[in-house]
C-alpha cells in the first residue's frame, strides 16, 4: 500500500452538506469520502492505494480535478484498489456532485 | 483423543453415550446431575444428515427433559463439501441446528461446547460457537483454514502470514488464539470432570465473547465498535 | 520424366496414397467411411514425410479428433510435416511438433497456445514460416502453400462424402477447394453420418474420407460478451463512438471487433443511437459473427443484414428465426464462410472498429506481448484501407476527403479504421507506449518484422475515454503524435503532450472531448444498455437465444 | 425495473427504506476500518463493507444493514461483524418495529479468519436475540455475490428470506467444492447448474426462502413491507412448535430427495412437469407454477417450517 497526500490552497467553491461516500473498494475501483471541513480555504486529499508507484499519475489527476472544481474547505479521503485514472476522475466528480447538488443527474430516457 | 477416553475422563459418574455413524448421543452424570450429551467424532464432516440428527437430539432433550444441561462434543473437519448437501440446503440444516441450540438456551438449558479434537469453520459455527460457552482441550485443532490455503486465497505470502500470526491471533489456528479472541471461554488442561462441573455452574446465557476478547487482548475492536453502534456515538443522516 | 506421366505426377501420387489406404484398412473402409478406431492407420497410409497438411482449426469448430490422431503417428514413418493452421488453439496442435511429427508451421492466430508456441519455436522443434492474416493464408493455399492433405471438420456427412458443416462452415470451403482440386486428399471428421443431409456445404467428390468422431467437435463461444461486465467508462466510450464517428460519417456498413468496448456500442444502438435519430442511418449492414450483444439492435430494426465468418454457440434458433438478417440455408441453419466474410469486411465495409493492447506514437497498434506469438487472425484485413476498392459511399468519401483536404490529388475515399481503447488496462498497464512490445518480441523470436496488428497509416481514429483523435485531419507527423498524446490521458505518453498544441488540435476538431461532442459524462451509466445481463439478451430474443451454461445466472 | 443486483450496498439502502429516512450508525466519516487488512497490505474501506443504521420502512422504524459484495466479497471481519451485532443489539434497546438485512457475503473474511468466524456466530446469536425480543428479522438475498458460508446460515436464522432468482443462498461455494472433490462433484463453470443448485428459484421451491421477486428494487421493497406486515401479526421468536415443523420439513426433504442428484429431479418430484423450463420462467410465471408445486404444500406436510 502507498499513501499520497495532496493540498490545493485558495479554492473558490465551498461544499454544503454531510460527508458522502461514493464508490466501492472493489477490484479496479475506489471509494471517495468527501467532507466539508474548515481548512483555511484549501482542499486536502489523502489517497491510500494498492497500486504502488503511481504518485505522478495521481498528482496529475488531482491537479486536473482541482482545475475543474477548485474546492474550498474540502477533505477528500480515498481508498483505492487499482482504479484507472478515468475511474478515479469519475468517482471524484460524482463525489463532488453528491455534495454540490443533492439531486442525482438524470440517467437519460432509456426504456 | 477418542471420544470413549474423553467420556471416561469427563464423566467418572458414568454415561450412556452411543456412537452411530460418527454421531454421538446419550447422557451422563455430572456432579450428581444428568447432562445430555450430543456430538460428533472421527473428524466427521458435518453433512445434512448429521446436522439434522444433532438438532433432533437437542429438541428431544427440550421436550423430554426440560432444563437438562446440554454438552456438545465437537470433532469435525468442517461442513461436508458435496453438491448434494448444497442442493438440499445444508445452510438451512446448519441454521436449524443453531436455532435448536438457541431455543434450548432460552428454555433454560445450559448449553456448553467442548472441542476435544478438531473444529473447523462451518462445522463449528452451529455447534461450539452457538453454545452459551465453549471450551477446548489444549491439543485441539481449531481453525477456519490452514495458513497455506489462506496464503493462496489472500495472496499474502505464507511466510508473512506465519510471522504475523505470532503476535496476532486473528490469522493463526489453535485454541490459544480462540481463547484470546473470546471465542473460547477456557482451555481445560486437566481434571476434565471438575472443569465441566465448574463450567456448568458458571455458565451465563449472555453472549459476552466480545468483552472476553477485549479483556484478553485478542480482539480489541469488536466490543468498542459494537458499543459505539449501540450507543449511537456518531450518528448522522446518510 | 517424359511421356504421359510428366503432367500427372500429383494425381499418380494421390492414387498411390489411396491404394495404400485401401489395403491398410481393408474392411474398416466402407466406401469413403473410415472406422474411427482405424484413423491412425488411415493417416499413416495417406501421409508422407514432408507433406503440407492443413488441419482445420477455426474460431469456432475444431477438427480436434483428427488433430489428436496426428499426435499418435509414428515419427519414424511420418515426420517433418508442414502444418497449415488458421487458428492454433488446442494443445494437440503443438504436440505434433513436440513429438517430431511436424517441423514447420504457417498460421494466422494462436491465442491460447501463444506462450507454448513461442517456447517451441525457441527450441528449434518448430520452424515458423510466417504469421498471416486469414485471407492471406487462404490466398497462399491457392498459390504456394497448397495442402497435400486437409483434415477438416463438419457436422454431418452422408455415405457419398457430402458434408454438412452447419452454421460453422468457416474455413472448410477454402481448405477443401484448395486441396481437392490440386490432387490432394480431404479427410473430414463429422459428428454424425446420416443418410440425408440437411444441405450440402461441401460436395462429396471433393472429399476422400469421412470418419465419425467418438465425441462431437469442440466449439468455443468466443464472441459472447456478458453485458453485466460492461463498465460505465465503456458506455461513455460507446456514446462517443456513436455520436462522434457513426453519426458523423453515417456509417452504414461495418465490422466490429470482439470485446466489451464494441459490445457496448451494439447495446447502445437501440437506446442512445435511436434517441439521436440514427435508426436507418447507421449500422445497417454488418460483416460480423452473430454476436449475442447485437440481438437488441436487430430486434429494434437497426440491422438489415449480417454476414458471418462463423457462428456463435446458442444463437442457432435465433438465426433460424431471422433469415431476413442472417445468411440462412434452406434447412434453416446459417451458412458462414470466413474467406468471403473477410473479403466482405475488407472491401464492402466502410469502417472497422476494435480494441488493442498497445498503440505507439505513430498509431501502430499491436496485441503482441512478450513471450507469446499470437498472430492477429482477421483484424489486419478488417483494419486496413482497401486500396483496391472502387465503389463510393458517403462514409468512405468523407474519410478520403478529410485525408486529402488541401492536397491537389484525385478524389478518392478511405476506409475508417478506429482503434478504441481505455488509456489504461487492468493493473494500470498503459495502452499508449513509446515503443510497442512487438519490437522486443521480434528480437526475442527472431522475426523479420515486429508483429503489428494495424499499421498507423491505416488508423483513422483513436477513441479513448479522454476523447477522439481524428488522424485523417492531421497534416504532419508532429500533429499526429500530439493528437495521439492528446487522447492518451494520464499515461506517460499522454502526460508528455504539448498542452498548447493539443488545445490547438482541439480547436480544429482534430481532438474532440466528450463535452465537445455534447456528451454529458453523467449520462454514461449502465442504464443506457439495451440489455444489462445475459438474461436481458435472452428476453430481447424472445427466448430464442440459448446462452451456453457458463454465461448463465439462472 | 431498476436492478437491485447492480446497486451497491449504499445505493440499496435508500432504494429499500422510505426516502431520506435512513440514519447510518458509525458512518464512513468515522473511519472505522479493519486493522487487520492494513497489516496484510490489503486495501481497507471506511465502512468495512457494511452499512448499518435505522430508518423508516412504510413509516415504521426499522433497523437495517447492507453488506457490500464488491468489497472483499462482502466477507465478515472483526469490524464488519461488530457493526452488525451492535446494530442488532440496538434494535432491541430501541424496540424496533423490524430488522431488515440486505445480505451479500462470501461468509468469513479469510484475512481475519478467526475474528470473522466468531463474529458470524455473534451475529447469528444477536439475530435470534432480536427475534426473542419480539422483533421480526427479514433477510434479503439478491446481490451478485450471493450469500454463502456463515452468512448463508445466518440468513436462515431470519424469520423470512426474500430472494431474487439471481440471488444465491448456500454454504460452500461451487469453486470450493470443485477444488475439494473434483469437477465431477460440482462443475463450478456450469453456471446453470450452480443456479439450479443455489439460486432463488430452487430455494423457493424447496422452502428455504419464503418470498421470491424479480430483480427489481421496487419488488424487493414491496416484499419486505409485506413480510414485515405479515410477521408482526404473529410470534417471531423461536418456538418448539416452529422448530419441530422445520425439523419435519427438513427430514421430509431428505426422504423425498432419496437418490436424486440433480435439482431438476427434485422439481420433477414436486410435480413440476417441465423442470427444464423453470430457469427461463419470469418471476410471475414461476410463482404461479410454484404456487402449485412448492415443497411443504402437500397435505401431509406441516407447513414450510420455522418462520
Amino acid at each position: 500500500m502507498e499513501t499520497l497526500q495532496f493540498r490545493f490552497g485558495q479554492g473558490s467553491r465551498p461544499l454544503a452538506g454531510n460527508a458522502q461516500l461514493v464508490g466501492v473498494v472493489g477490484s479496479g475501483n475506489l471509494e471517495v469520502l468527501i467532507e466539508a471541513v474548515p481548512l483555511d480555504g484549501a482542499c486536502e486529499i489523502e489517497v491510500h492505494t494498492a497500486a504502488v508507484g503511481f504518485g505522478a499519475t495521481w498528482g496529475a489527476v488531482m491537479e486536473d480535478f482541482h482545475a475543474r472544481w477548485s474546492l474550498a474547505d474540502a477533505r477528500i479521503s480515498i481508498n483505492d484498489n487499482g482504479a484507472t485514472p478515468a475511474v478515479v476522475s469519475l468517482r471524484l466528480d460524482q463525489a463532488v456532485e453528491s455534495l454540490i447538488s443533492p439531486a442525482a443527474p438524470s440517467t437519460g430516457g432509456t426504456p | 483423543m477418542d471420544w470413549q477416553t474423553l467420556a471416561t475422563q469427563l464423566f467418572p459418574g458414568g454415561h450412556d453415550i452411543v456412537e452411530r455413524d460418527n454421531f454421538l448421543s446419550g447422557s451422563a452424570q455430572v456432579d450428581g446431575k444428568r447432562v445430555a450429551v450430543i456430538g460428533t467424532t472421527g473428524h466427521v464432516p458435518i453433512g445434512i444428515e448429521i446436522a439434522l440428527a444433532q438438532a433432533t437430539a437437542i429438541l428431544k432433550t427440550v421436550q423430554e427433559h426440560p432444563g437438562r444441561p446440554i454438552l456438545i462434543l465437537v470433532d469435525t473437519q468442517g461442513q461436508r463439501l458435496r453438491h448434494r448437501d448444497e442442493m438440499l440446503g445444508i445452510n438451512s440444516y446448519m441454521a436449524h441446528l443453531g436455532k435448536c441450540v438457541d431455543l434450548a438456551r432460552r428454555k433454560g438449558h445450559t448449553v456448553i461446547g467442548l472441542v476435544y479434537d478438531q473444529a473447523l469453520s462451518g462445522g463449528f459455527i452451529t455447534s461450539g460457537l452457538i453454545a452459551s460457552a465453549c471450551y477446548a482441550l489444549p491439543q485441539a485443532t481449531i481453525r477456519v483454514m490452514g495458513l497455506p490455503a489462506m496464503a493462496r486465497i489472500t495472496k499474502v505470502p505464507e511466510e508473512r502470514l506465519t510471522e504475523l500470526a505470532r503476535d496476532n491471533p486473528v490469522f493463526a489456528p489453535g485454541p490459544e488464539n480462540y481463547l484470546r479472541m473470546g471465542g473460547l471461554h477456557g482451555i481445560w488442561e486437566q481434571n476434565l470432570a471438575q472443569e465441566l462441573a465448574q463450567a456448568l455452574a458458571e455458565c451465563s446465557p449472555e453472549d459476552r465473547r466480545m468483552a472476553l476478547g477485549r479483556e484478553r487482548g485478542g480482539r480489541m475492536l469488536a466490543q468498542p465498535v459494537a458499543d459505539a453502534v449501540r450507543a449511537g456515538g456518531d450518528v448522522r443522516a446518510a | 520424366m517424359t511421356g504421359e506421366g510428366r503432367w500427372t505426377v500429383q494425381q499418380s501420387n494421390r492414387s498411390a496414397r489411396l491404394d495404400r489406404a485401401a489395403s491398410a484398412l481393408g474392411g474398416a473402409l466402407n466406401g469413403k467411411v473410415v472406422d474411427a478406431a482405424r484413423i491412425v492407420d488411415l493417416l499413416h497410409a495417406v501421409l508422407e514425410p514432408g507433406d503440407r497438411v492443413c488441419l482445420e482449426g477455426n474460431n469456432q469448430k475444431q477438427a480436434d479428433f483428427l488433430g489428436k490422431a496426428l499426435t499418435r503417428l509414428d515419427p519414424q514413418r511420418v515426420n517433418n510435416l508442414h502444418m497449415l493452421l488458421s487458428v492454433l488453439s488446442l494443445p494437440e496442435h503443438l504436440d505434433v511438433f513436440d513429438k517430431g511429427i511436424a517441423g514447420r508451421l504457417d498460421f494466422s492466430f494462436s491465442g491460447p497456445q501463444a506462450g507454448r508456441l513461442a517456447k517451441l519455436a525457441q527450441t528449434g522443434k518448430l520452424n515458423i514460416g510466417a504469421i498471416h492474416t486469414y485471407l492471406e493464408l487462404f490466398a497462399r493455399y491457392f498459390i504456394d502453400l497448397t495442402p497435400r492433405v486437409a483434415l477438416v471438420a463438419a457436422e454431418m456427412a452422408d455415405r457419398e462424402g457430402n458434408l454438412y458443416t452447419g452454421p460453422n462452415t468457416e474455413d472448410t470451403p477454402a481448405i477443401a477447394e484448395a486441396t481437392a482440386f490440386k490432387s490432394g486428399i480431404v479427410i473430414a471428421q463429422v459428428n454424425r453420418i446420416v443418410d440425408k443431409l440437411p444441405r450440402v456445404d461441401i460436395p462429396g467428390d471433393w472429399v476422400g474420407y469421412v470418419v465419425q468422431s467418438p465425441t462431437p467437435y469442440y466449439i468455443e463461444p468466443l464472441f459472447t460478451r456478458d453485458p453485466a461486465q460492461i463498465s460505465e467508462i465503456q458506455v461513455l466510450m460507446a456514446m462517443m463512438a456513436i455520436k462522434g464517428i457513426y453519426a458523423e460519417y453515417q456509417i452504414e456498413r461495418l465490422n466490429h471487433g470482439i470485446g466489451f468496448d464494441t459490445a457496448a456500442i451494439e447495446l447502445l444502438l437501440p437506446t442512445y443511437a435511436a434517441e439521436l435519430g440514427l435508426k436507418g442511418k447507421i449500422a445497417r449492414h454488418w460483416a460480423l459473427n452473430p454476436h449475442p450483444a447485437l440481438i437488441p439492435a436487430i430486434e429494434a430494426g437497426f440491422v438489415e443484414s449480417v454476414h458471418s465468418f462463423g457462428s456463435e454457440l446458442g444463437m442457432e434458433n435465433y438465426i433460424r428465426a431471422r433469415p431476413d438478417v442472417f445468411f440462412v440455408g434452406p434447412d434453416g441453419s446459417m451458412r458462414s464462410n470466413r474467406a468471403f466474410s473477410q473479403a466482405a469486411g475488407h472491401y464492402a465495409c466502410d469502417m472497422f472498429i476494435g480494441s488493442t493492447l498497445q498503440i505507439d506514437l505513430h498509431g501502430n497498434s499491436s496485441t503482441a506481448t512478450l513471450g507469446r506469438i499470437a498472430g492477429f487472425g482477421g483484424a489486419p484485413n478488417m483494419g486496413a484501407d482497401a486500396r483496391g476498392r472502387r465503389h463510393p459511399s458517403a462514409a468512405w468519401l468523407k474519410a478520403g476527403q478529410q485525408a486529402r483536404e488541401g492536397r491537389n490529388t484525385i478524389p478518392r475515399g478511405q476506409k475508417l479504421v478506429v482503434q478504441m481503447v481505455e488509456t489504461f488496462r487492468e493493473h494500470m498497464a498503459p495502452a499508449f507506449v513509446e515503443r510497442l512490445d512487438a519490437w522486443q518480441l521480434a528480437e526475442q523470436a527472431g522475426m523479420a518484422i515486429p508483429p503489428v496488428m494495424i499499421y498507423g497509416d491505416d488508423v483513422t481514429h483513436i477513441l479513448t475515454e479522454e476523447g477522439i483523435a481524428n488522424l485523417l485531419l492531421c497534416r504532419s507527423d508532429e500533429e499526429r503524435e500530439q493528437a495521439i498524446r492528446g487522447v492518451a490521458g494520464y499515461t506517460p505518453v499522454g502526460m508528455g503532450r504539448d498542452k498548447r498544441m493539443v488545445e490547438n488540435l482541439r480547436d480544429r476538431g482534430i481532438i474532440r472531448r466528450p463535452e465537445d461532442l455534447g456528451i454529458d459524462k453523467r449520462m454514461a451509466t449502465r442504464d443506457l444498455l439495451a440489455a444489462r445481463n445475459m438474461k436481458g439478451l435472452v428476453r430481447a430474443s424472445g427466448g430464442l437465444y440459448d446462452p451456453p451454461k457458463r454465461f448463465r445466472n439462472w | 425495473m431498476s436492478s437491485y443486483l447492480e446497486l451497491t450496498a449504499r445505493q440499496r439502502i435508500p432504494a429499500m427504506f422510505d426516502a431520506g429516512s435512513f440514519e447510518e450508525f458509525l458512518p464512513p466519516s468515522a473511519r472505522v476500518a479493519s486493522p487487520h487488512l492494513a497489516e496484510l497490505d490489503s486495501p481497507v474501506s471506511f465502512d468495512d463493507g457494511v452499512v448499518v443504521g435505522r430508518g423508516l420502512l412504510g413509516g415504521h422504524t426499522v433497523f437495517g444493514a447492507a453488506q457490500e459484495g464488491a468489497f472483499m466479497g462482502g466477507a465478515v471481519g472483526e469490524v464488519h461483524g461488530a457493526k452488525l451485532a451492535g446494530m442488532l443489539r440496538r434494535a432491541i434497546d430501541e424496540r424496533a418495529h423490524a430488522v431488515l438485512l440486505l445480505l451479500e457475503s462470501g461468509g468469513v473474511r479469510l484475512h481475519e479468519a478467526n475474528a470473522g468466524l466468531i463474529a458470524v456466530s455473534e451475529v447469528m446469536r444477536a439475530m435470534l436475540d432480536v427475534r426473542a425480543a419480539g422483533i421480526p428479522v427479514v433477510a434479503v438475498v439478491g446481490g451478485a455475490n450471493g450469500c454463502f458460508g456463515g452468512m448463508g446460515i445466518a440468513a436462515r436464522c431470519a424469520n423470512t428470506v426474500i430472494m431474487s432468482e439471481e440471488g444465491r443462498l448456500a454454504m460452500s461455494g461451487p469453486e470450493v467444492i470443485e477444488t475439494a472433490n473434483g469437477v465431477e462433484e460440482f462443475d463450478s463453470r456450469d453456471r446453470a447448474l450452480v443456479w439450479r443448485t443455489t439460486g432463488g428459484k430452487h430455494r423457493y421451491l424447496m422452502g428455504d426462502c419464503q418470498l421470491l421477486v424479480a430483480d427489481d428494487t421496487a419488488a424487493f421493497r414491496a416484499a419486505a413491507l409485506d413480510a414485515i406486515a405479515d410477521l408482526v401479526q404473529g410470534e417471531v421468536g423461536l418456538t418448539l412448535e416452529g422448530l419441530l415443523a422445520e425439523q419435519d420439513m427438513l427430514a421430509r426433504r431428505l426422504q423425498d430427495a432419496d437418490g436424486a442428484s440433480e435439482p431438476m429431479e427434485l422439481w420433477r418430484r414436486l410435480g413440476v412437469s417441465d423442470p427444464a423450463g423453470v430457469p427461463m420462467l419470469e418471476a410471475d410465471a414461476f410463482l404461479a407454477l410454484a404456487a402449485r408445486h412448492r415443497a411443504g404444500l402437500q397435505p401431509a406436510a406441516s407447513g414450510t417450517g420455522e418462520r
